[in-house]
C-alpha cells in the first residue's frame, strides 16, 4: 500500500503544483484587467458548491469523462484521435434518429440507441484507422477533416423531409422527440435541488471501470501499452501494430460514440441545432490532464466542468468569465510540463538507486546533473 | 521487378513507391491538371471554375492555409510538430486587429499578428524544447489557451469600442495593387469561354488584379523560406535539428536556440495568417474566424512532403477547392466530372501497369462518378461546403505514401544525451 | 594535451574518477579499455559535450574549458563518434559544412573544399549524395572528412573500426598514419588490442572510470593489455562439447527480402541448423543480417520457405513465431527488446504476452510474471534493487541478461541471437556464453550473428559468410583465422579457405 | 395566461432589475446580439431599470443556459430575457422554478418552450425578407440577384424564402444565387466575413448584381465585396447602412429590419407596468414588428411598389412562405 501511495504521490504533487501554478497565473491575468482573484475564486467556490451546481458539474464531468475517456486510448498508445468531436455528434444524430423513429420497449430501446452510437463512433473513426494502416496517412490530419464531413453529414440529415421534424413556428430543428420509453431516467443524488444527475453516469462508470481493465489487465492492453510505449519492441514482441491501430481507432471511436448520450438520453431527447458541440476537444484536454487514467480523468473532468459552471457567477460580478478558459489552457500546459518534469526526476532518482545496488563501494554524489 | 516489391512492401493495396516528385514533375503533373479542368470547364459549362474571380478567391482563402502551413514547415523542419498553429493564427487575429486599431494602419496589423502568433510558437517552445512535452500535447494545450486568451482579451479591448467579445470594431485594410489595365484587356478574352486561352485570361487576370499589398508579401514567403532553410547556414542548420538533433549538436549547433528560432518563426507565420484574415480576407476580428485553417495548413504541409513549393500547391489545392464551393454550386458538380476524368485516368495508368485489381476499383469509381454527375444537377448543399475537406482527404490517401517526414520529427530532444 | 583529473558522475554511476593522461603532439595516442569504462564520457569531456565535475583539460599547455563543441572545434579539436554523427536525408556536402558554414560558406567553395581534402587524403568522397545512400565505410570517411575539413589538429576517433572490415581498417590506418606524419594529434579508442597494438605510440588503459596505466606498444602484448583492461583473465568464446544433433530445427529456402531500393536486402539464402547446432553468420554490418533476421521473425515481408521442425512458417506473424518457440535477442535492445520505462517485470512479459506464466485466460497474471521476473534476476544475475525499476536505469549488460533470461525462459527450440554480448562487459559476456552454450547441449538451434569474429568463430558449429545479402560462403570454425573470416567477409575470396556455399548462391557470389 | 400579480403593485416608482442573457456573441456582435442590447439601453434611458447582462460560449450545454438563467432569477432580476431560441430547452426548466419571475425568450416559439410566466417575442423574418426581396428585384438590372444565409438553419432558411418569394412576386425570371456558409451544429458560418467576401463575389461574378446576407457577423465581408464589386449589397436585423464604413455604406440598398429592439423594449416596458402577456407574440409587418429600411436614398424610387407589397401582406392577400420550396 505504501508502495503504490510512493508511486502515485510525484504525479499527485505535479497535478497540485500545476493547478496552483495555473491559478497563479490567471490571478496574475485578473489583476492585470483590474479584478481581485481572491474575490473572483470566492465567488466561483461558494456558486460552485450549491446543490445546483454540484448537479449541474456532475452532468457537464460525466460527458466530458467519456469523451476523455475516448481519447486516453488512443493516447495510450501514441494514437492522435483528434476526431472524437465528429465522431459523438455523427453517433449522436443517427443514434437519435433511430430511437426517435423506431418505437421499441423500454431497455431494448435503450440498449439499440447505445449500441447504434458506439457503432457508429466506431466505424466513424475506423476510417481514419484504415486509411492510417493502409494508406500512412496521419490520424491527426484524417481525424480533423472526418470532423468537417461529419459536419456535413450531420446537417444533411438534420433537415426538413430528410430524419428531422420541425416543430410549427419554431426556429429550432431537431430529429423526432425520443418518447419516455426510450428515456434514461435521471438520478436524484444530490439533495437540495431537484436537478437529478444522468441516468447514464453508470454507463461512464462502467466504461470507466472497462477501460482500466482493458488497458491495465488484458493480454490486449498490454499489447496496447506497450505499442505506446516502443511501436519498434511491440513489434519485436508480435504485436501487429496495424492490427492494433486499427482496434484502437475503432475502440476509441465506440467510446466517443457514447459522449452524446448521457445528454440525449438524459435531457434533450433529440439532436436538434442545440445539441452541444466541441465536447471532443474538451476531452482531449481532460484526458491530458488525468494523464490517461480513467481516476484521473475523473478529477480533471470534474475540475473542468467546475471551472465551466461556476464561471458564470463571474459575469454577474463584472469579470469576463472567459478567464476560466485561460485557467483550463494553463492548467493542461502547466500539468503536462510537471509531470514530464516529475517523470524524468524520478527516473534519474531510479536510476540513482540502481547505481547505489551496483557500486556500494563508489561514493554516489547526489544532485549531480548530466 | 519493381511491381512484386511494391506488392510486398505494402501488401494491403499494393502502392506505388514511384520516384521522388521533383519540381519538373510537379510542373508537368499541375499543368496535365490545369489542361484537363479546362476541358472539364468547357464540356460542363461552369465557366466559374478558371474565371479571375475564382483565382483571386483561391488566392485569398489559399494565403492563410499556407502561411499555416508554412508556420508548420519552419517548426517541423526542426523538428517539432506544431499542431498549436491554430491558437498561434487565433491570437494573430486578435492582437492583428488590436495594434490595427491602435495604430489605425494595416501594417501595425502585420507586425502585431506577427508577434501574437511568436509569443504563442514560444510559449509552444518552451514546452516542447525546454520542458520536453510531448510536441501534440503541447500544441492542443496552445489552442486551448489561444482561444482563451483572445476571447478575453477581446473582452477587454472591444467592448464599448463598437465590439464585445467576439468582434471588434471594423478594422482599416490594406489598399488593393495589381497591374493596371489587365482587367480591360482580359476580361473580354475571359468571357468568350474558348478552351484554354480564356481559361489562361482568367488565371492571369486572377494574379495580376486586386491584390493587396499582404498578399504579396504573404506569397513571397514561400519563396522566401526557401531560400532561408535551404541556401543559408541557418536554415541548413536548422533543418539539421530536425534529421539528426545529436549530429548537430556534436558540430557545435546550438539545437535549443535553433528550435526555438524555428519554432517562434512557427508561430510568427500563423500569426501573419491571422492578421491576413483580419485585413484581407475580411476587414474585422470574429471569434473563430480562423475555422480550423490551421489545421488544414499543417495537412497542405504534409501533403507538399515538407517542402515549401509542395505546400504552395497543397494550400492552392484547398484554396482552390474551397473558393469553388463558396463561389458557384454548379463549378462542384462540375468537379464531379473532373474526379470521374482523373480517377479514369489513373486507372489507366494502372491497368497499364498490370495492377487489375486497382484500375479495375478505379474504374468502378469513375462509373459511379460519371453517373451521379449525370443524374443530378446539383451536389447538396451541405456537402459541397465541405469540398476542401475531402479533396484533401482524398489527396493525402493517395499520396502519404510517397511522404518523407523531416527525421527526428518530433522526437524530443535534450542536451548533452548524445553519443 | 593533457587531461588531468578529470572525474564525471553520473547519476548512479561514476565513469570518470580521476583519469590522467598526456598526449604528445604528432602522435598516435589509444585509449582502451572494456565497455562502460568510460572512454567515451571522457572524449565527449574533452569535446565539449559533457562538462566535468571535476578535473581541467590542457591544451599546449594551456587550460582550457570548453562549454560547448563549439569552444573544443575552435580549439583544433575534432571527434568521430562511436555511432555515425550523420543527417541521414542531408547531402554529404551538407553533412560536412554544418556547424562551420563560416569557412566556406555552403555552396560551391564548401563543395571544391571538399573535393579538395578528400583527394589529398585520398577519400573518395562524393559531395552531392545523400548520406542515407552511402555504405558504412563512407559514412566512416564523411565523418573523419568533417573532422579535417574544421582543421582540426587534435583527432579523436571513438571506436572507428567497429564497423569495417579488416581491410577498411587497414586503409583508414593508412589514412591516420598520413596524418600523423602531417602533424595531427590523434586519440583513437578501440576493443580490438591487435589494431591498438599496430597503430598507436602509446596507449592508456582505462579500467572502471580510472587511468590504470599508459604503455609503449613494443612494451606489451595484446594478452597483457587485456588484463590491463579487466584486471583478470580474459575469458575466451569457446564450445566445449558437440552437441549438433541429425534433426534440423529450423530450414530456410530461397529466403529473399525486399528493400526499397531496388537491389533485395537479403537475396536467395537457404540454410538449415539442427538441434544442439550454433550457426553462425559472419558478415560486415548492413550486409543484410539484421533484414535475415527480422525475416525470420516474421518483422519483415519475404519471399521463399521457413520451416520450423516439418511446420512451414513462411506465412506466420511474429506473433505465431514466438509463440511456436523462436526466440529472440535482438540486435538493439533499447529499440526491440525493452519498453524502457517500464519496469521489469512488465519487460519480462514482453515478447511472450500470450504465454504463461505472463497471462491467465485474456488477462494478464502479474503476480505470475513478477513471481518468473525475481527467478530471472535471480537465475541470471541481474543486478537490480527490484523489479519494479524501470528497465532504463538498468545497465545496458543487465538489461541484455534479463533479455537472455526472459527468451529462455519459454524453453524456445530456435533462439535468433543477434549481438548478444554487444556493449556488454566482460563478466556478463561470459554468463550470456555460459546461458547459450547450456540451452545448445539441450537441444536448442541457435542462429548467431555478431560483429565480434571471436566470439563467432568460438561460439559456432557452423559459420556462414554473408556479403551483400547473399551467403557466400560457409568456412569451418575450427579452422578459421580471423583474419579469413574478415577476407571472406569482404568478398575478397580467392585466398581464404572457403568451400562453396550450399545450394544455390556460389556461382552469384562475386 | 394573463399576468400573475406580484405583491408590490407595479407602479414605476420601484426600481426593476432587468436581466438579459444574450446568446453566443453578445453585446457588440452588430447582429441581432446588439438589437436586444439596444431594446435594453433604450429602456435603460426611458425608464428606471438597472440592469445585468451575461452572454453564452460556444459550444455550450442546455444545462449551462438553465444555470445562466436560474442565476439572473436567483440574484432577484425580473424580468428576465433570453435571446435566442437556444434558450428554449434551459427556460423550460428554469420557469417553472420562478412562477413570479417574468421571462421573455427572442426568437424561441411557444412550440419550443411556453408557461404562465413565458413570453415568446417571434418574428417574422420572411416578411420583410419578401419586402428586400422586392427591392432587390426592382434594382436589379440583370435579372440575377443573391443570397448568403450565415448557417443553414431554418431560422435563416426562413429569410431564404421570404426574399425568394419577394424576388418571384416581382418578376419569375430573376434567378436567385443561393448560399450558405457553413451547416449545423458548425456555426462558423456567422462568423466567418472572409468566406462570405469570397461567396459575395462569386455571386457578383456569376452575374448577380444585389445580394442580401443573413449572415450575421460575417455580413461585412458581403459590403466588403459589394464596395468592391460596387454593386448593391441588403442587410438584415438592424439598419446596416448606419453602421457600415464610408465607402460600403452607399452600396447597402436597404436592410431587413427586426424588431428585437422594440420587442425588447415593449417587454422591459410592460414588465414595468405589470401587464405583461405570456405566450407568443409574432411580430410580422402588421405589428411592425418587422419592416426595411429607408436611410439609403437610393431605395426611395421602390418605396411605393414596396409599399404595396407591405400592404397586400397586411392584409393577408399575401402569405409570404416559411420555408424555401426546394
Ligand atoms: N548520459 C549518461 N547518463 C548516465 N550514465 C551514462 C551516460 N553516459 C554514459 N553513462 C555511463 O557512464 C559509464 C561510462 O560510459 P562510456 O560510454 O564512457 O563507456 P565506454 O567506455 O565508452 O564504453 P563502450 O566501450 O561501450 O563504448 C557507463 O556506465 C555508462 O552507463
Ligand atoms: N540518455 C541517457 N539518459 C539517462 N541515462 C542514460 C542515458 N544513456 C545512458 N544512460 C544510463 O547509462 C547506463 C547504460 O547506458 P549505456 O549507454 O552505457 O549502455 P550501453 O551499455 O552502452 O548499451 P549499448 O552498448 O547498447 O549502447 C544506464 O544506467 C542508463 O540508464
Ligand atoms: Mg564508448
Ligand atoms: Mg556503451
Amino acid at each position: 500500500m505504501t508502495a503504490a501511495l510512493k508511486r502515485l504521490l510525484p504525479g499527485l504533487l505535479a497535478a497540485v503544483l500545476a493547478l496552483v501554478l495555473s491559478l497563479i497565473i490567471t490571478s496574475l491575468v485578473l489583476l492585470v484587467s483590474g479584478a481581485q482573484p481572491l474575490f473572483a475564486f470566492g465567488q466561483m467556490i461558494s456558486y460552485g458548491a450549491q446543490p445546483d451546481s454540484i448537479a449541474n458539474i456532475i452532468n457537464n464531468a460525466v460527458t466530458y469523462f467519456l469523451s476523455a475517456l475516448a481519447v486516453a486510448i488512443g493516447f495510450r498508445m501514441k494514437l492522435f484521435n483528434i476526431g472524437v468531436d465528429g465522431q459523438y455528434r455523427l453517433a449522436a444524430m443517427v443514434a437519435a434518429v433511430v430511437a426517435g423513429f423506431v418505437p421499441l420497449p423500454p431497455v431494448l430501446s435503450q440498449l439499440v440507441t447505445i449500441l447504434v452510437a458506439v457503432l457508429v463512433g466506431g466505424l466513424w473513426s475506423g476510417i481514419a484507422g484504415l486509411l492510417k494502416v493502409t494508406r500512412g496517412v496521419s490520424e491527426v490530419i484524417s481525424t480533423i477533416m472526418l470532423n468537417f464531413i461529419a459536419t456535413g453529414l450531420v446537417a444533411y440529415m438534420l433537415q426538413r423531409g430528410r430524419f428531422a421534424v420541425q416543430a410549427a413556428g419554431s426556429n429550432n430543428i431537431g430529429t423526432p422527440t425520443i418518447p419516455p420509453s426510450g428515456r434514461v431516467a435521471g438520478l436524484p443524488l444530490i439533495p437540495g435541488t431537484n436537478t437529478t444527475i444522468f441516468g447514464l453516469i453508470i454507463l461512464a462508470v462502467l466504461a470507466g471501470v472497462g477501460y482500466q481493465i482493458l488497458v491495465n489487465r488484458s493480454r490486449f492492453g498490454f499489447d496496447l501499452r506497450a505499442t505506446g510505449l516502443s511501436a519498434s519492441a511491440a513489434v519485436a514482441s508480435g504485436v501487429s501494430v496495424k492490427r492494433m491501430t486499427l482496434t484502437t481507432m475503432i475502440i476509441s471511436g465506440a467510446l466517443a460514440g457514447m459522449v452524446g448520450l448521457p445528454q440525449l438520453l438524459g435531457a434533450s431527447y433529440t439532436y436538434s441545432l442545440d445539441f452541444p458541440a466541441g465536447l471532443g476537444f474538451t476531452g482531449i484536454a481532460i484526458a491530458l490532464l488525468g494523464r490517461n487514467n480513467p481516476i484521473g480523468i475523473a478529477f480533471g473532468a470534474l475540475l473542468w466542468a467546475f471551472l465551466d459552471q461556476s464561471s458564470l457567477i463571474l459575469d454577474l460580478n463584472g469579470i469576463p468569465k472567459e478567464i476560466v478558459i485561460i485557467t483550463q489552457g494553463t492548467v493542461v500546459l502547466c500539468v503536462v510540463i510537471a509531470y514530464e518534469v516529475v517523470r524524468r526526476l524520478t527516473l534519474r532518482q531510479q536510476q540513482r538507486a540502481v547505481g547505489r545496488e551496483l557500486a556500494t563501494d563508489v561514493p554516489v554524489a547526489e544532485g549531480a546533473a548530466a | 521487378m519493381s511491381t512484386a516489391t511494391d506488392i510486398t512492401l505494402a501488401p494491403s493495396l499494393g502502392a506505388t513507391a514511384g520516384p521522388k516528385l521533383d519540381w519538373r514533375r510537379g510542373l508537368i503533373i499541375t499543368g496535365g491538371l490545369f489542361l484537363l479542368l479546362c476541358l472539364v470547364r468547357t464540356l460542363t459549362g461552369a465557366d466559374d471554375i478558371t474565371s479571375g474571380g475564382q483565382i483571386s478567391a483561391a488566392i485569398t482563402l489559399a494565403i492563410p492555409v499556407g502561411l499555416a502551413g508554412l508556420g508548420g514547415l519552419w517548426a517541423e523542419r526542426a523538428g517539432v510538430v506544431n499542431i498549436g498553429l491554430e491558437g498561434m493564427m487565433i491570437l494573430g487575429t486578435w492582437s492583428g486587429a488590436y495594434f490595427c486599431l491602435a495604430f489605425n494602419s494595416p501594417w501595425a496589423a502585420l507586425v502585431g499578428g506577427v508577434v501574437g502568433g511568436a509569443l504563442g510558437g514560444l510559449v509552444h517552445a518552451i514546452a516542447t524544447v525546454t520542458f520536453g512535452v510531448d510536441h501534440i500535447i503541447s500544441g492542443v494545450a496552445i489552442n486551448i489557451i489561444g482561444q482563451g486568451v483572445a476571447r478575453y482579451l477581446a473582452v477587454i479591448a472591444f467592448t464599448g469600442k463598437g465590439g464585445g467579445a467576439t468582434q471588434s470594431p471594423p478594422v482599416p485594410g490594406f489598399d488593393t495593387i495589381g497591374i493596371p489595365g489587365m482587367t480591360g484587356l482580359l476580361r473580354p478574352i475571359e468571357s468568350k469561354h474558348w478552351f484554354l486561352i480564356s481559361d489562361l485570361a482568367g488565371l492571369l487576370r486572377g494574379v495580376t488584379t486586386g491584390l493587396s499589398w499582404l498578399t504579396i508579401i504573404a506569397i513571397l514567403m514561400v519563396p522566401l523560406t526557401f531560400l532561408v532553410l535551404w541556401r543559408t547556414s541557418f536554415g541548413l542548420r536548422l533543418r539539421s535539428c530536425g534529421e539528426n538533433p545529436i549530429a548537430a549538436e556534436t558540430l557545435g549547433v546550438n539545437v535549443y536556440r535553433m528550435k526555438y528560432a524555428a519554432v517562434i518563426v512557427s508561430g510568427g507565420m500563423a500569426g501573419m495568417a491571422g492578421a491576413f484574415l483580419v485585413t484581407v480576407a475580411s476587414s474585422i476580428y470574429r471569434e473563430g474566424q480562423t475555422g480550423g485553417r490551421g489545421y488544414i495548413g499543417l495537412a497542405a504541409m504534409i501533403f507538399g512532403n515538407w517542402r515549401p513549393g509542395g505546400l504552395a500547391a497543397g494550400a492552392t489545392l484547398f484554396g482552390f477547392t474551397d473558393a469553388l464551393q463558396s463561389r458557384q454550386n454548379s463549378s462542384v458538380h462540375a468537379l464531379l466530372f473532373f474526379v470521374a476524368l482523373l480517377v479514369v485516368l489513373l486507372s489507366a495508368w494502372n491497368l497499364w501497369r498490370r495492377r487489375w485489381l486497382q484500375g479495375g476499383i478505379g474504374l468502378f469509381i469513375a462509373v459511379l462518378l460519371v453517373v451521379w454527375f449525370f443524374l443530378s444537377t446539383t451536389v447538396p448543399q451541405e456537402l459541397i461546403t465541405y469540398t476542401p475537406h475531402i479533396t484533401t482527404l482524398l489527396v493525402l490517401s493517395l499520396a502519404a505514401q510517397r511522404l518523407r517526414m523531416p527525421a527526428a520529427d518530433g522526437v524530443i530532444y535534450r542536451r548533452g544525451q548524445g553519443g | 594535451m593533457a587531461l588531468r583529473g578529470i572525474t564525471k558522475r553520473f547519476p548512479g554511476v561514476v565513469a570518470n574518477d580521476d583519469i590522467n593522461i598526456e598526449v604528445q603532439r604528432g602522435t598516435v595516442h589509444a585509449i582502451v579499455g572494456e565497455n562502460g569504462a568510460g572512454k567515451s564520457t571522457l572524449m565527449k569531456i574533452l569535446y565539449g559535450m559533457q562538462r566535468p565535475d571535476a578535473g581541467t583539460i590542457e591544451v599546449d599547455g594551456a587550460t582550457v574549458h570548453f562549454g560547448s563543441p563549439q569552444q573544443a572545434i575552435k580549439a583544433g579539436i575534432g571527434m568521430v563518434h562511436q555511432h555515425f554523427m550523420l543527417a541521414d536525408n542531408l547531402t554529404v556536402t551538407e553533412n560536412v559544412v554544418l556547424g562551420a558554414e563560416r569557412l566556406c560558406g555552403i555552396g560551391a567553395r564548401a563543395r571544391r573544399r571538399i573535393l579538395e581534402i578528400s583527394e589529398s587524403y585520398g577519400l573518395g568522397i562524393q559531395p552531392d549524395r545523400l548520406v542515407e545512400d552511402l555504405g558504412v565505410g563512407d559514412r566512416q570517411r564523411v565523418e573523419i572528412l568533417k573532422v579535417l575539413y574544421r582543421g582540426a589538429k587534435i583527432l579523436i576517433l571513438d571506436e572507428p573500426t567497429a564497423v569495417l572490415v579488416p581491410q577498411e581498417v587497414d586503409e583508414l590506418f593508412g589514412n591516420l598514419r598520413d596524418l600523423k606524419a602531417e602533424g595531427l594529434t590523434v586519440i583513437f579508442i578501440s576493443h580490438k588490442l591487435d589494431e591498438v597494438l599496430a597503430v598507436a605510440d602509446e596507449i592508456t588503459v582505462v579500467r572502471r572510470g580510472t587511468t590504470v596505466r599508459t604503455v609503449k606498444p613494443s612494451e606489451v602484448t595484446s594478452r597483457q593489455l587485456a588484463e590491463l583492461m579487466v584486471g583478470s583473465e580474459l575469458p575466451v568464446p569457446q564450445l566445449r562439447t558437440d552437441a549438433v544433433t541429425d534433426k534440423v530445427e529450423l530450414s530456410v529456402t530461397d529466403l529473399t527480402v525486399p528493400s526499397e531500393h531496388g537491389r533485395p536486402a537479403v537475396d536467395g539464402v537457404s540454410f538449415e541448423i539442427h538441434r544442439g547446432e550454433i550457426l553462425g553468420i559472419a558478415g560486415v554490418e548492413g550486409n543484410g543480417q539484421a533484414e535475415l533476421v527480422e525475416a525470420l521473425m516474421g518483422m519483415r515481408p519475404s519471399t521463399g520457405v521457413v520451416r520450423l521442425g516439418h511446420g512451414d512458417i513462411s506465412d506466420w506473424d511474429t506473433r505465431q513465431r514466438r509463440t511456436a518457440g523462436i526466440g529472440y535477442i535482438p540486435e538493439d535492445r533499447h529499440r526491440h527488446g525493452l519498453l524502457l520505462e517500464s519496469p521489469l517485470w512488465e519487460n519480462r512479459i514482453l515478447g511472450h504476452q500470450n504465454q504463461k506464466p505472463n497471462i491467465s485466460g485474456p488477462w494478464i497474471d502479474r503476480a505470475g510474471a513478477r513471481a518468473d521476473t525475481e527467478r530471472i534476476v535471480a537465475e541470471y544475475d541481474v543486478r537490480t534493487p527490484g523489479i519494479d525499476v524501470a528497465a532504463a536505469s538498468l545497465s545496458g549488460g543487465n538489461q541484455q541478461k534479463l533479455i537472455v533470461g526472459r527468451e529462455m525462459s519459454h524453453q524456445p527450440r530456435v533462439l535468433i541471437a543477434s549481438h548478444p554480448t554487444r556493449g556488454v562487459d566482460v563478466g556478463a559476456q561470459a554468463a550470456i556464453w555460459e546461458h547459450l552454450r547450456r540451452a545448445r547441449t539441450a537441444g536448442l538451434a541457435v542462429l548467431l550473428i555478431s560483429a565480434d569474429l571471436d566470439e563467432l568463430i568460438g561460439m559456432s558449429d557452423t559459420l556462414r559468410v554473408i556479403l551483400r545479402g547473399r551467403i557466400v560462403a560457409t568456412v569451418d570454425p575450427a579452422t578459421v583465422t580471423p583474419e579469413e573470416l574478415g577476407s571472406a567477409m569482404t568478398g575478397a575470396t580467392d585466398d581464404a579457405p572457403t568451400e562453396p556455399a550450399g545450394g544455390d548462391s556460389a556461382d552469384r557470389s562475386s | 395566461g394573463g399576468t400573475t400579480g406580484t405583491a408590490g403593485g407595479g407602479s414605476s416608482t420601484t426600481s426593476v432589475k432587468v436581466g438579459l442573457a444574450f446568446d453566443v456573441g453578445g453585446r457588440g456582435d452588430k447582429s441581432f446580439n446588439d438589437l436586444a442590447a439596444a431594446g435594453l439601453d433604450k429602456a435603460k434611458t426611458d425608464l428606471k431599470i438597472t440592469t445585468k447582462e451575461l452572454s453564452a460560449v460556444v459550444g455550450e450545454s442546455d444545462a449551462a443556459k438553465a444555470a445562466r438563467l436560474k442565476l439572473l432569477a436567483q440574484a432577484g432580476f425580473n424580468p428576465i430575457i433570453a435571446v435566442g431560441f437556444a434558450y428554449a430547452p434551459g427556460l423550460k426548466e428554469v420557469a417553472p422554478q420562478f412562477p413570479k419571475v417574468k421571462f421573455a425568450i427572442v426568437d424561441g416559439a411557444a412550440s419550443d418552450v411556453s408557461g404562465p410566466n413565458v413570453t415568446n417575442l417571434v418574428f417574422k423574418e420572411n416578411e420583410s425578407s419578401f419586402l428586400v426581396g422586392v427591392a432587390a428585384a426592382k434594382a436589379t438590372k440583370t435579372k440575377n440577384v443573391g443570397f448568403i444565409g450565415g448557417v443553414q438553419t431554418p431560422l435563416i432558411q426562413k429569410f431564404q424564402a421570404g426574399y425568394q418569394a419577394g424576388v418571384a412576386a416581382v418578376d419569375k425570371t430573376i434567378k436567385v444565387q443561393v448560399k450558405y456558409l457553413s451547416q449545423p451544429p458548425d456555426f462558423t458560418g456567422f462568423n466567418d466575413p472572409a468566406k462570405a467576401k469570397v461567396t459575395a463575389q462569386g455571386m457578383y461574378d456569376g452575374g448577380a448584381d444585389v445580394v442580401y446576407h443573413a449572415a450575421g457577423g460575417s455580413g461585412s465581408g458581403l459590403f466588403e465585396a459589394a464596395a468592391a464589386s460596387k454593386k448593391w449589397a441588403i442587410g438584415v436585423d438592424s439598419d446596416q447602412y448606419a453602421t457600415a464604413t464610408a465607402d460600403q455604406k452607399q452600396w447597402i440598398l436597404t436592410s431587413a429590419l427586426k424588431g428585437v429592439d422594440t420587442a425588447v423594449f415593449n417587454f422591459v416596458e410592460q414588465a414595468g407596468k405589470n401587464q405583461v402577456k405570456s405566450g407568443e407574440q409574432r411580430f410580422g409587418l402588421k405589428e411592425n414588428g418587422v419592416g426595411y429600411s429607408t436611410s439609403n436614398p437610393a431605395v426611395k424610387q421602390y418605396e411605393s411598389v414596396i409599399d404595396g407589397f407591405k400592404t397586400q401582406i397586411i392584409d393577408g392577400k399575401i402569405v409570404v412562405p416559411a420555408t424555401p420550396a426546394s
